[in-house]
């Protein structure tokens, strides 16, 4: 009796796709050749859209931009193993996610355009905005399962979150409401292995992410997120386990965040070529491709055509985006605040209208 | 027809608007078994049920925070924290999300929702059970600021606070959460937030003050005798401020004197002397004056009434004002 | 491949006295004689303060009281395992390590009596004051670890909080940090199985409270928090890790509070009668006195006797706690907010001065 | 004579802080390899090493925290919050114990430390990251709050926060980090905290500011040409305030106008108006204005440059009591 074993643990890893594209027999998820295509499709328009968008950050017509590539796997495959009644919460890197969950493009960019006019996400695609304070949006997100659960909705609901974000007290909290109210989570780390320049071993010093979930009582799953079909068939079972009321689980998804932090960032200062190298072969829009075109789903020259078709919508989308950037108005920052504006914003609102500020094109006020 | 104390105020508010609207959770520390530290859920737990009373584990910012993610998903949450001072735990969910989430989205997730907090001093409390911060809800854009101070301006406003589509932060004056009694007939009213109340009206100087002080500033009001003619006003919601009510009293009267027990830097008082300087200050005979706590912490409790206005400070400040 | 085990971990137990006070013999720490009668008569001297604590709050000479009673043996043993030049960083519920630390009982009732003087701990003591905001001040622990580190002075800090505290944000940093930096920290839960009125069942769903520690990588370990003999043990092992650089630990001690939450609470509201029962035969002080009493080290009449004698001190000490009280002056409220009073600050302080306040002797101000 | 930016100003200071006192320590995020993400701590960890310039994990509660303890111990420690818009995070940390604790043991352990934090809009950054909320701090008793505006500045005020017996919220003006050079001749100045600074005589009005909107409001005062006289203050230290430097101002001018870009509504434009109404009423030959950010939160970036005080807004205001 005095030194007895209470409990014990265990943290293991999924992984379907190898290297070269080939599936676990015993594992492959049966999808439909439509959906294995168009995560295909979401992929290449998520990596399409960071090329799109940083160029437009250089060219001085967006702001700061915060790139995906690399990590579409995990956005996309999660994206389509959810269903349309279920609830996204992201944090800032999820353009894929929200594509997939048919945010537009041009609502994308407004985003990183900085208009506000990039977070109006109708609510019909149950998928929230951007949300910048890392880690708040997980409680959001629990928030919202309580209530689902409280309505007797079957719906899951997935928020996704960077290796860093694990070491703000929010995630611990929100973990830990999960468990106690047995929520319909799906907590869903994007594990890029880097912080901007803290790299995921001096962020904690557990030796998974996904053994985290211990301290609640429930159970983490380390994916491999440069596999579509990992990713896939761990986000799929999360989801099902949480609409038929089996509670949260925590998916570790490990990828790597191949370029800058944001374009305001520079890796060179921290970050080893090294490291960069080992993780360019584990593309995981390469390491799909190769799966499809083995299948036969694909073929040798559909990316690059579909790349261009891509870079076409987009194109059109930037401008859309930008328009909407032109006609916007300053009383807007009124509107807004509050249902109905009180009366001691009027005047201030007024004040805004009466000031003749010249405005050019991409925001800069002269006056 | 009942007679309630401002806490059983505050217990019939919720309780009405639960029943009145299934989409009205609670949400808090020991609000259910036990009804709250205070009180102010007695019961509410056996009438509702665990789903729609919910005790809550020890954590601020998931209170506050899947309360954001309740009223994202259409419900109408009223989450309690325990103390005033204990909300800062949960700081960040509210500047970043409570006061944004309508304007972020556009209109698209409106927040409606409610904190409540019992706040201030003179109950010989612990630390950090005593402050008074509301300057702290008042300076953060998006949000509105409200605080009774009797019974039946508890009621109608929480009502008020929990029918509004906007996120409400609801400040209980703890202190006088049992010192008095109101018949409030029927369901009580249902009050319109901004709206600042005259208790006592007066031709020869504006006293100005809110929740817990109230009591303070009209037992001033009444010790200055027949000779002097005070006009008092309740202010009751502190965001948005009924500018106009103040402004009014303060071109009949010429003279204004605050009250409350925040500190005095940023405090209200700070915020209405500049107001009545910018609207009003050709019909000032004499600088508003501010009565408030001082800038420093809540001392503990053997000293904490040395902190708060007294009845004699604020008749000192109305002498002052009256024969500058 | 796929599938495959990256971790596994325990949670255990620690107990040595049984309940009828005998000791397994592989694992009874040798302590001096000296240190365990020491340790009887803090224990008593806890449950005496309670005592009194109690009785001056419902006689007015006091405000809102939190008591320890059942709760001696974690806060004695811990204090006793530690050195004196260790640091304990406490919550507000530790009379009992702060006396045995030797602070003085009149400082203790000073803080309950509603005085800042109750905080006037000397810095020799390396014991910081009570801390009222639930995992705080675990934070300030791992801040002195990271420290004396740095200082390279080989201490261990203990700081104290309760099963409730473990749900806070706060916490969850702490302990990230202190394995991050590998401080040398000492994190003991004072599991007494309440939160004011939420049980340890609804405040987390983990099995136990220690593992919440695999979350941060390091080790956790459930103690019987009513064994002396089991938290010397794991205390003094965990702090001679921690001064050794083998970094943090985190030990659940599970005990009951056999009182109220503080004097404002009723239990009766939410807590079965037979719970508290089930408890009583496990006294912590019985316990031990049992083990006391075979070894031959206490005669039968020593805990009336000692009881007695610390019934006499700590009167004293209330009388003198007093005084100090009917001496406090308001303008102290000014003294220390900085290190020198700021001009803006003086006016304020004069009119505290002036103003002609009669104060009866509880502090109540008639003006 | 080295040319500095204000960012470069800010670690020039840090490293002769670090020089000249083993115990000054630095943390945060970002700050030791890559230099912190405005490069403010760039090349101190080469030079100072991991012990003292420590890369935290992404927790400012914990790392705010770990500093209160870390200054408990004896140590002077100087954190980074990336952005004040997630100083939040560590608010709890900040009101409970920072601001708090050599009042709460009488002195026995006083809190020796430095927040820094950038804050301020016009950089088109994302929401978040271009908040300017002092009030907050300022509120807050036991705090200090220090806002520079120029390279010689930042290095004089950050020497002294440092060298402070009290704990110092130092807020740095984002949008000026790179705006302008500063000859700094030697090791440069050590000011004292709690002077404001007259950067422009003038004898007709009083034009107060403060950080990132100095320039703005510098440009105002220029722009009205040599037919006014307008004396402008910089804050420097906004806790405490340098009250008698305001009011001996104002008692000369008769007039002021007061700007930042924090909201109005309690921004500090309203302690100022109520100190002034306290102590210069008499002299006032106009009420006294305020130019602030709106009372809505800041707008992303397309809009940000129509939320800040623009130069013709002060203009306007100048004018406009001026001519009142
Ligand atoms: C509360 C908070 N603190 C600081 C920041 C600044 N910041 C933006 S992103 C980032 C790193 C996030 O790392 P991670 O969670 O791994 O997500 P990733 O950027 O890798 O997607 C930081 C520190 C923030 N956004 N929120
Ligand atoms: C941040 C914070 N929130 C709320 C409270 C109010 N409160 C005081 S004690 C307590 C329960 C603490 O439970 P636990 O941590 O188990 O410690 P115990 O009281 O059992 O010793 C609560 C909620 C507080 N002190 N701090
Ligand atoms: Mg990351
Ligand atoms: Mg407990």
């Amino acid at each position: 009796m005095p030194r007895r074993i209470l409990e014990s643990f265990e943290v293991s890893n999924l992984s379907i796709l190898d290297p070269e594209g080939r599936a676990d027999p015993q594992l492959e998820p049966s999808l439909p050749t439509a959906k294995l295509k168009q995560i295909f499709e979401d992929m290449l328009l998520l990596r399409e859209f960071d090329v799109r968008a940083i160029a437009m950050q250089r060219q001085g017509r967006m702001g700061t931009y915060a790139p995906s590539t690399g990590q579409e796997a995990v956005q996309i495959a999660a994206g389509a193993a959810l269903n349309p009644t279920d609830w996204v919460v992201p944090s800032f890197r999820e353009q894929g996610l929200l594509l997939s969950r048919g945010v537009k493009a041009s609502t994308m960019f407004l985003f990183f355009m900085g208009s506000e006019e990039g977070n109006r996400l109708p609510r019909k695609l149950r998928s929230l905005p951007y949300c910048v304070p890392c880690a708040t949006q997980v409680l959001h997100a629990v928030g919202i399962g309580m209530a689902a659960k409280l309505k007797k909705d079957p719906v899951a609901v997935a928020t996704f979150f960077g290796d860093g974000a694990t070491s703000e007290g929010d995630f611990h909290e929100a973990l830990n409401f999960a468990a106690v109210y047995q929520s319909p989570n799906v907590f869903l780390c994007q594990n890029n292995q880097w912080a901007i320049s803290t790299p995921r071993s001096a962020q904690t010093r557990s030796a998974t992410l996904a053994q985290k979930a211990i301290a609640y009582g429930f159970s983490g799953l380390q994916v491999d997120g440069n596999d579509v079909l990992a990713v896939y068939s761990a986000v799929d079972a999360a989801a099902k386990r949480a609409r038929e009321g089996g509670g949260p689980s925590l998916l570790e998804c490990m990828t790597y965040r191949l370029g800058v932090h944001t374009t305001s960032d520079d890796p060179g200062r921290y970050r080893p070529a090294t490291e960069l190298e080992a993780w360019i072969p584990k593309d995981p829009i390469d390491r799909f491709e190769k799966y499809l075109l083995a299948k036969g789903l694909l073929q040798s020259d559909d990316r690059a055509r579909l790349t261009a078709e891509i870079g076409d919508r987009l194109k059109a989308a930037a401008t859309e985006a930008e328009e909407i950037c032109r006609n916007l108005t300053p009383d807007e920052m009124f509107t807004y605040m509050y249902a109905d504006i009180p009366d001691f914003l009027r005047p201030q609102r007024e004040e805004v209208l009466a000031q003749s500020i010249a405005i050019d094109g991409d925001g800069r006020a002269h006056g | 027809m009942d007679k309630l104390t401002l806490v059983q105020a505050v217990n019939r508010a919720l309780q009405l608007s639960m029943q009145e609207d299934p989409d009205v959770i609670l949400l808090g520390q020991d609000i259910g078994k036990s009804g709250g530290v205070f009180r102010a859920t007695e019961g509410l737990m056996e009438k509702f049920g665990v789903d729609r009373v919910m005790d809550t584990p020890l954590a601020e910012s998931a209170i506050v925070g899947c309360a954001v993610g309740m009223a994202l998903y259409g419900l109408k949450p009223v989450a309690e924290m325990q103390f005033s001072g204990f909300a800062y735990q949960a700081f960040h969910q509210i500047e970043q999300h409570v006061s944004r989430y309508r304007n972020r989205t556009r209109g698209e997730y409106p927040l409606p929702m409610v904190i409540r907090m019992p706040y201030g001093g003179g109950v010989r409390a612990f630390e950090h059970h005593s402050e008074s911060r509301e300057a702290y809800y008042v300076h953060t854009p998006g949000l509105k600021v409200v605080v009774p101070s009797t019974p039946s301006d508890a009621l109608g406003l929480l009502r008020a606070a929990i029918r509004d589509p906007d996120p409400v932060i609801f400040m209980e004056p703890k202190k006088i959460y049992r010192s008095l009694k109101e018949e409030i007939p029927g369901d009580g009213p249902i009050h319109r937030l901004g709206e600042a109340k005259v208790v006592r009206p007066g031709e020869q100087l504006t006293l100005i003050s809110y929740g817990a002080m109230m009591p303070v500033t009209l037992d001033a009001a009444a010790q200055m005798g027949a000779d002097y003619s005070i006009e008092v006003i309740d202010l009751r919601t502190l965001k948005p401020l009924d500018e106009a009510s103040l402004v009014a009293s303060v071109q009949k009267t010429g003279r204004a004197v605050v009250v409350h027990e925040a500190p005095r830097t940023l405090g209200m008082g700070a915020e209405i002397s500049a107001l009545l300087m910018e609207k009003a200050l050709l019909s000032l005979k004499a600088p508003v004056a501010r009565v408030t706590g001082y800038d420093v912490q809540m001392p503990y409790y053997q000293l904490e009434n040395h902190y708060l206005p007294s009845v004699a400070r604020v008749v000192q400040a109305l002498r002052d004002t009256l024969s500058y």
